[in-house]
């Protein structure tokens, strides 16, 4: 195996062997019904996690998200009450609206060459600021077409659902692929994240490629709102904090470096199902206090990454000296 | 007089969020003194600022070194949750304290040997103290809020010392300490050359893994100390809310400072302005009156104009600018174009 | 003209580097631009090639004004261009590196087979036998300067540029880009060529053009020039005594020097055989070999970069630790490691800081040298050095490549060694501060410090050497003294019975 | 029998002892409960719910942490044929979608607040400052229009400043200094109304340290109950709370018991008391009787 790909396999066996630690102890996880509910559950933070792939492959960072997930909300279900557009316009609406608030973020961090932590972070006050200038309150979606959106399923043998959404994320997922591994965009994407100064020797766009990278993230996070809209059938200013948190988590878990330039659209994929198994697994226990769900979580969160990297440093060794180890160390 | 160039631009900044303050509020300047104490607005913004100050202190170092501390906020909450069980179990007032501080340094120790020995990046392996350390925290308060009326304890977050709150006295007195530690000593120099490149500084002989984890060691005992004026102010320890998102903010402070987030240069003087700055935001919107549902937009709004006004590209933008109408100016005779500007 | 360059000036803050430079480049010519370390070579590239933006000036290409607002538009107008120390992006593959911005594509994706052809094929004529879907990183830094021209030559329709691109290569690997740079001038294009390899000038080049301080001072042709004129073009000044030209005069009684270290069956598995070394006081030991034959990697295990998996370092007080940079550093070694930019310079601080790094890590953070003293030190060795900067407080990542070669090298002269390690320490140097460089290693020893120094200029390390080790595949194969150093001889100890290029990253062994 | 209980998270005492008290009174009954604490997330309650339904628990307990979006988890409960039970919060969902509710009524709540208020100053000019909830939380909006409506009609009683204290006592405390300060010192401010204890309890002791006297100088009017703010009334310090007992878990259990015994169906919201409590209510006893509770 071509040693890019290990970080994936690493992260994949780790998955496997994780789910299958779980069927031993609950065999009904093994059901199609928790399959369902696994990508169900997780879609709207899937198709936020691809974005959030693209942004930290470069190098960046996109705090803004869980935010403009909850204004998404919130702008939808305010739209179909006040007006009489139909979701389909208003979804267009919001995607304009997300996509180029991302841009926005891009060119502020080009141009300024402000740190990305910092502009997504002033982001993030501002969408949470904005939904809560739209509405304090929940407000209920009632119509028809979500329902429709809602109610569409595939029944699984087994009675698993593999819900309109949760499909969604799939293809979210694969258009991140191509996206990320087989676009001239992508290759621009992995050299910056490799380093601005030679990606910008090398003839990459620099300015062009980070607004592009932060409107795609406006995009995923726009997409992911109109998922969670659909999952909850209402907007609510305060749904999804800390949401970006979660979604930087799973990417690292996915096996791409938060310092940019290698990982996989895919390992996100499963880095989100693990960390949506682990939240099952702590649900299916069901004796945790408050607390120790919380330490749990850490520590799974820290097993997961130790065995990634251990597994990894296994395969470096078995594999042929891929870095020195003195890189190894200070990465 | 370098000190004073380098904090230039944030005390620049601080002056026209004061005055903007003073429109809304026109007493926001005023100082009284009441029962041998000042009071006002400012008074409030150097207390209450004590919290985010001490973050900021410790992040200023944690960033120089090219990191960055999730935790912080998190830490808040164990250390406060371990100086109220502290005090309510007889413990002195001096063993509380040293106790709340240990849980800080071990928090912190946790952190840096995640990120200098086992090699996870920063984000990754604070993010994971940030999620379960309220766990933590919350495990020695059982989950409520764990009071005590210890007048001692209680003093370090609501006393006064020569008319001056003791918060104020402890944030500025822990980034004095700090401050002088790294420049009177060659930590300051040694922190920053990990800071821009770890390998070279080790293959110059630097001890990076321990710098590294000292840092964060750092990092925990401001937060620590943080921890417990929080705990203090309010007489009891809030697992669930003490310093909830205040890393955000100290992380805010710390580039309002105008530190680099890609480490390196660093200066706490600036960080605490950043601090201030952040503070005076806070407070002024509280003093202003707008409703609640407006505050994150105004902090947002005011954040980025700072940032936007502060940024190294735009000055060099403008000075280009500047340059290029002088040139117009004095070179060409005034076009129609000129004149219209 | 295929190329002119009117007026062109740039300043940066301090500085004015380039100060209305002309320079005029032909179709089917190899031009090469000289210059000491910071006059303004890279800088007129990048100008050229739109990395900077440029003050003033006029470039025109094919007497139609050009002015590329970014590299991506240069090379679209068909310059294609090594810089100096840009070695590619170490996280993309070989074959994403080679076509990155023109990767063949099919309904719009990437189609990753015809890249891996499209690689394959650029490769082709410079004996490089790798697998082009690993990472770059996989590969060591002279295999990726030969990938890094492959690329510039595909992406260049009518000028290529080559900034010290032979700066980490060998004889042989030189010899091989010389062919195809002249077959490109066969073709028609015009080629400008940075060096300060003076041999390789004369040999390959039909015009030169000097730069100094910024100002165009010369542009001959290279056949009306000859040495000693060209340097005296160069520095401004003869060159008194080229240290290259009387080296050492190597007889047998030279080698007779009171032993300072020894190290015994010291290796490591994977990295470099165990091998047997004794050191001299005042010796100057050469290890020469081929890329990729783990000179560097021996000199990472003596300096404990990397720790061995067995044997022991001795001196009179017995054995000692060696286990990690700072034992080795206290154990009174130093090394200036062969990647400046990612293991030597500290690029945001100082030129004063980065000086007195080593001495201050080693005093320890309690004891700090002052202000003054560090600046003493650095203004002691920016003079003797010749190092050029607007001053101590300048940030070295602003320096010219071979001034902050120079800025490490005074980093461990300030501590004084016993033992200094010098891997590659003259790439990408002058005429003049190479001399220099030489005379002060000549110094050194000649007070007592042992010095270790890998080179690939032969010449260098003969001239330089008291006794010389060939390392091959990785193992310490011969050692030479006397009058056996010879290139004659060293070539023969390097080249090994299965003679191939030992392509690092890609060795079974 | 097996339970889940989908709890909103651990944000405050109050929540603390709600949980201690249903893991109690599963014990008490014997029921198997699965608790899963949702961190203050929604998404995370409706995952627990699913999973819950994956496993075939027989009941599904829920404080939903905001109204809306239940729909469909609550439908594919129902279509496994799981009665679900909401604890303390409403949900405004097709009532047939879940067995019943037990919970006090927030926009009472408020009004009983305000109604005392207003009795309290009978006609005298009051201003009044109001610490809210978290901005967007239910507890929060219904618990201001409660107040809202009691004061309608008084134009002696106003509220002049109104600001989130993020339900937490440090909010609480920073905010009560601000108003101070804005407040000319809290010369001006008649009455403090937060809308929940923990606030009250932190801005008592802002009140305290600018010099007034809680209680006296600046009346103070909460919500919840919880020990500590007992504690104060008994000293004078704060006036009055209304209270919101913890203990939903029990009416929910015996509700469901009745439920699968004999098909009995509760009615769709069992209301429980909003009870005021002043000094006259023997403060000192309801701290004791509450501070063993896991507030
Ligand atoms: N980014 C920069 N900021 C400030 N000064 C710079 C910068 N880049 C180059 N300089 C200065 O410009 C001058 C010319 O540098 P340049 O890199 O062009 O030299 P060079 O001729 O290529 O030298 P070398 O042979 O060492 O590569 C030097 O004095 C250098 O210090
Ligand atoms: N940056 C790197 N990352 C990973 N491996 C490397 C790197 N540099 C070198 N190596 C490995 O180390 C081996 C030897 O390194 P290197 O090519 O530096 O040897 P060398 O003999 O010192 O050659 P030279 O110094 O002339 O370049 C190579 O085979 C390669 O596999
Ligand atoms: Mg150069
Ligand atoms: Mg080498």
């Amino acid at each position: 195996m071509n040693p890019r790909l290990y970080p994936l396999a690493a992260t994949i066996a780790i998955f496997a062997l994780a789910w299958a630690i779980c069927v031993m102890q609950f065999p009904t996880m093994l059901s199609t019904r928790v399959v369902g509910n696994l990508l169900t559950d997780n879609a709207y933070l899937g198709i936020v996690a691809v974005g959030m792939t693209i942004v930290i492959l470069s190098g960046g960072i996109d705090l803004s998200v869980g935010s403009v997930i909850a204004f998404s909300g919130v702008f939808i279900a305010v739209m179909l009450r006040d007006t009489n557009l139909h979701p389909l316009v208003v979804f267009v609406l919001l995607l304009a609206v997300t996509t180029a608030f991302g841009a926005a973020m891009g060119g502020l961090i080009h141009a300024l060459a402000m740190p990305p932590f910092i502009v997504t972070l002033a982001g993030m006050f501002l969408m949470r600021g904005l939904a809560y200038m739209l509405t304090i309150d929940s407000v209920p979606i009632n119509h028809p077409f979500y329902d429709l959106l809602d109610g569409a399923y595939w029944l699984m043998p087994g009675k698993g659902r593999l819900t309109l959404i949760g499909a969604a994320m799939l293809v979210a997922v694969a258009v991140g692929m191509v996206v990320a591994h087989r676009t001239r965009f992508g290759a621009s994407v992995f050299a910056l994240g490799g380093g601005e100064a030679t990606a910008r020797l090398m003839g990459v766009r620099v300015g062009r490629t980070t607004v592009a990278i932060y409107a795609f993230s406006g995009l995923m996070a726009g997409l992911s709102g109109i998922v969670f809209s659909i999952y909850t059938k209402s907007g609510y200013p305060l749904a999804t904090v800390g949401t970006e948190l979660t979604a930087i988590a799973a990417v690292v878990i996915g096996g791409t470096l938060l310092t940019g330039g290698a990982g996989f659209v895919f390992g996100t994929l499963i880095g989100v199902l693990t960390m949506g198994l682990i939240q099952t697994y702590i649900v299916f226990d069901g004796t945790l206090s408050s607390w120790w769900t919380k330490i749990i979580i850490g520590l799974l969160l820290l097993a997961f990454i130790l065995l990634q990297k251990s597994l990894l440093r296994l395969s470096a060794i078995g594999g042929g000296r891929a870095t020195r180890s003195r890189n190894e160390a200070a990465a | 007089m370098t000190v004073l160039r380098r904090i230039a631009p944030q005390l620049v900044t601080l002056a026209a969020l004061v005055a903007l303050v003073t429109l809304f509020f026109p007493d926001f300047l005023r100082i009284e003194v009441v029962d041998g104490r000042f009071v006002g607005p400012v008074m409030d913004i150097a207390k209450r600022g004590a919290q985010v100050g001490l973050l900021t202190v410790g992040m200023t170092l944690v960033v120089a070194t090219r990191g960055i501390d999730l935790s912080v906020g998190t830490v808040m909450a164990i250390s406060g949750a371990v100086a109220a069980w502290a005090i309510t179990h007889d413990v002195s007032l001096a063993g509380t304290l040293a106790l709340a501080l240990t849980a800080g340094a071990a928090a912190g120790l946790w952190n840096g040997c995640l990120v200098a020995l086992v090699g996870i990046q920063p984000i990754v392996a604070t993010l994971i103290l940030m999620t379960s350390g309220r766990g933590i925290a919350q495990l020695i308060t059982e989950g409520r809020i764990l009071t005590f009326s210890n007048e001692g304890l209680a003093f370090l977050g609501s006393g006064d010392l020569l008319g001056i709150p003791v918060p104020a006295l402890i944030w500025f007195a822990a980034a004095l300490a700090i401050a002088l530690l790294m420049r009177r000593t060659a930590l300051g120099l040694l922190v920053e050359a990990v800071g821009v490149n770890r390998s070279a500084s080790a293959l110059a002989g630097v001890n990076a893994a321990v710098l590294l984890v000292a840092v964060y060691v750092a990092s925990g005992l401001c937060a620590g100390l943080a921890g417990i004026v929080s705990a203090a102010d309010i007489r009891g320890a809030d697992a669930n809310n003490a310093g909830l998102w205040l890393e955000l903010d100290a992380i805010l402070a710390v580039v309002i400072g105008g530190n680099s987030l890609l480490g390196g240069r660093f200066s706490i003087a600036a960080s605490l302005i950043g601090a201030l700055i952040i503070q005076t935001i806070d407070t002024g919107i509280l003093l202003a009156g707008f409703p609640s549902e407006y505050n994150l937009v105004i902090k947002a709004a005011l954040v980025l104009v700072i940032l936007v006004l502060q940024s190294p590209n735009l000055a060099h933008q403008w000075r280009t600018v500047g340059r290029a109408a002088r040139r117009r100016r004095e070179g060409v005779p005034l076009s129609a174009k000129a004149q219209g500007q | 003209m295929l190329l002119t360059i009117r007026s062109l000036t740039k300043t940066f803050p301090g500085t004015t580097a380039l100060d209305a430079v002309d320079f005029d480049l032909a179709a089917g010519e190899i031009h090469a631009l000289l210059g000491e370390n910071g006059a303004g070579k890279s800088t007129l590239i990048k100008c050229l090639t739109g990395a900077y933006s440029r003050d003033g000036g006029e470039i025109s290409l094919e007497g139609r004004p050009i002015s590329p607002r970014s590299t991506s538009k240069a090379q679209e107008l068909g310059i294609g261009t090594v810089y100096q120390e840009v070695n590619l992006l170490a996280n993309l593959t070989v074959a994403q590196n080679l076509t990155f911005g023109r990767e063949p594509t099919r309904f719009g994706m990437v189609d990753a087979r015809a890249q891996k052809r499209q690689a394959e094929a650029m490769l082709e004529g410079y004996g490089l036998d790798i697998d082009v879907s690993r990472n770059l990183a996989a590969y060591s830094v002279a295999v990726r300067q030969i990938i890094a021209i492959a690329r510039a030559v595909a992406l260049s329709g009518k000028v290529l540029i080559l900034d010290e691109p032979t700066a980490s290569l060998d004889a042989r690997e030189v010899e091989t880009l010389f062919d195809v740079v002249r077959g490109l001038r066969d073709r028609g294009l015009g080629i400008v060529f940075v060096s300060h390899f003076l041999d390789q000038v004369f040999a390959l080049t039909d015009r030169v053009t000097v730069l100094r301080n910024g100002r165009r001072v010369a542009s001959e042709r290279t056949a009306d020039l000859n040495r000693v004129r060209l340097i005296e073009h160069m520095l401004g000044h003869a060159l008194e005594d080229e240290v290259i030209a009387h080296g050492k005069t190597h007889d047998a009684a030279a080698a007779q020097r009171p032993e300072l270290l020894r190290f015994e069956n010291f290796g490591r598995r994977g990295h470099v055989e165990p091998f047997d070394l004794a050191v001299g006081r005042g010796e100057v030991l050469g290890l020469a070999g081929l890329l990729g034959s783990g000179r560097t990697e021996s000199a990472e295990l003596l300096f404990g970069v990397v720790e061995a998996h067995s044997g022991a370092a001795r001196d009179e007080n017995g054995t000692f630790d060696l286990s990690s940079p700072r034992a080795a550093v206290a154990a009174g070694f130093g090394y200036a490691p062969e990647e400046r930019k990612e293991d030597g310079i500290v690029a945001d601080l100082s030129v004063r800081e980065n000086i007195a790094l080593a001495l201050q890590a080693h005093r320890g953070w309690l004891r700090r040298l002052s202000g003054a003293e560090q600046a003493r030190l650095a203004n002691n060795y920016i003079a003797r050095l010749d190092i050029r900067t607007f001053g101590p407080e300048q940030p070295v990542g602003e320096l010219s490549g071979g001034n902050q070669q120079k800025v490490v090298l005074a980093r461990w002269l300030a501590m004084n060694p016993r033992f200094l390690i010098l891997d590659e320490p003259t790439r990408g140097i002058d005429v003049g501060a190479h001399a220099e460089i030489l005379r002060l290693i000549q110094k050194v020893t000649a007070e007592g410090m042992s010095i270790l120094i890998i080179s690939s200029e032969l010449d260098e390390l003969i001239a330089v050497s008291d006794r010389v080790i060939v390392v091959r595949d990785r193992r310490h194969v011969a050692e030479l003294t006397g009058r056996e150093i010879t290139s004659d001889t060293i070539v023969r100890a390097i080249a090994a019975p299965q003679a191939g290029r030992q392509n690092s990253g890609e060795e079974a062994a | 029998q097996t339970v889940g209980f989908s709890q909103i998270g651990s944000e405050s005492g109050w929540r603390a002892a709600e949980t201690t008290l249903t893991k109690q009174q599963a014990e008490e009954r014997g029921i198997t409960l699965k608790f899963s604490d949702a961190q203050q997330k929604q998404e995370n309650q409706i995952a627990a719910i699913r999973s819950f339904i994956a496993q075939g628990v027989d009941a599904i307990l829920l404080a939903p942490v905001v109204a809306t979006g239940w729909d469909s988890v609550l439908k594919e409960a129902k279509d496994a044929e799981i009665p679900v039970v909401l604890l303390d919060r409403q949900v405004d969902s097709d009532k047939s979608l879940y067995l019943t509710a037990v919970g006090s009524d927030l926009v009472h709540e408020g009004e009983v607040a305000g109604q005392w208020l207003v009795d309290h100053v009978a006609g005298k000019e009051c201003r009044v400052v109001e610490l809210q909830g978290t901005t967007g939380s239910s507890p929060a909006i219904d618990r201001k229009t409660g107040f809202e409506k009691a004061i309608a009609g008084h134009d002696n009683v106003k509220i002049v400043r109104s600001q989130t204290g993020d339900f937490t006592r440090a909010q609480g405390k920073e905010v009560m200094e601000s108003f101070l300060q804005a407040e000319g010192r809290g010369q001006n401010i008649c009455a403090l109304y937060a809308h929940n204890d923990d606030m009250a309890v932190g801005a008592i002791q802002a009140i305290k340290e600018a010099g007034l006297k809680p209680g006296d100088d600046i009346l103070v009017v909460s919500i919840d109950g919880v020990p500590d703010i007992f504690k104060a009334i008994a000293a004078g310090e704060a006036n009055a709370t209304v209270e919101l007992t913890p203990n939903m878990a029990g009416p929910a259990f015996d509700a469901l018991k009745a439920y699968m015994d004999d098909g009995t169906v509760p009615p769709k919201f069992i209301q429980t008391d909003s009870k005021l409590y002043t000094k006259a209510d023997d403060p000192e006893g309801e701290y004791e009787r509450r501070k063993n509770l896991g507030y």
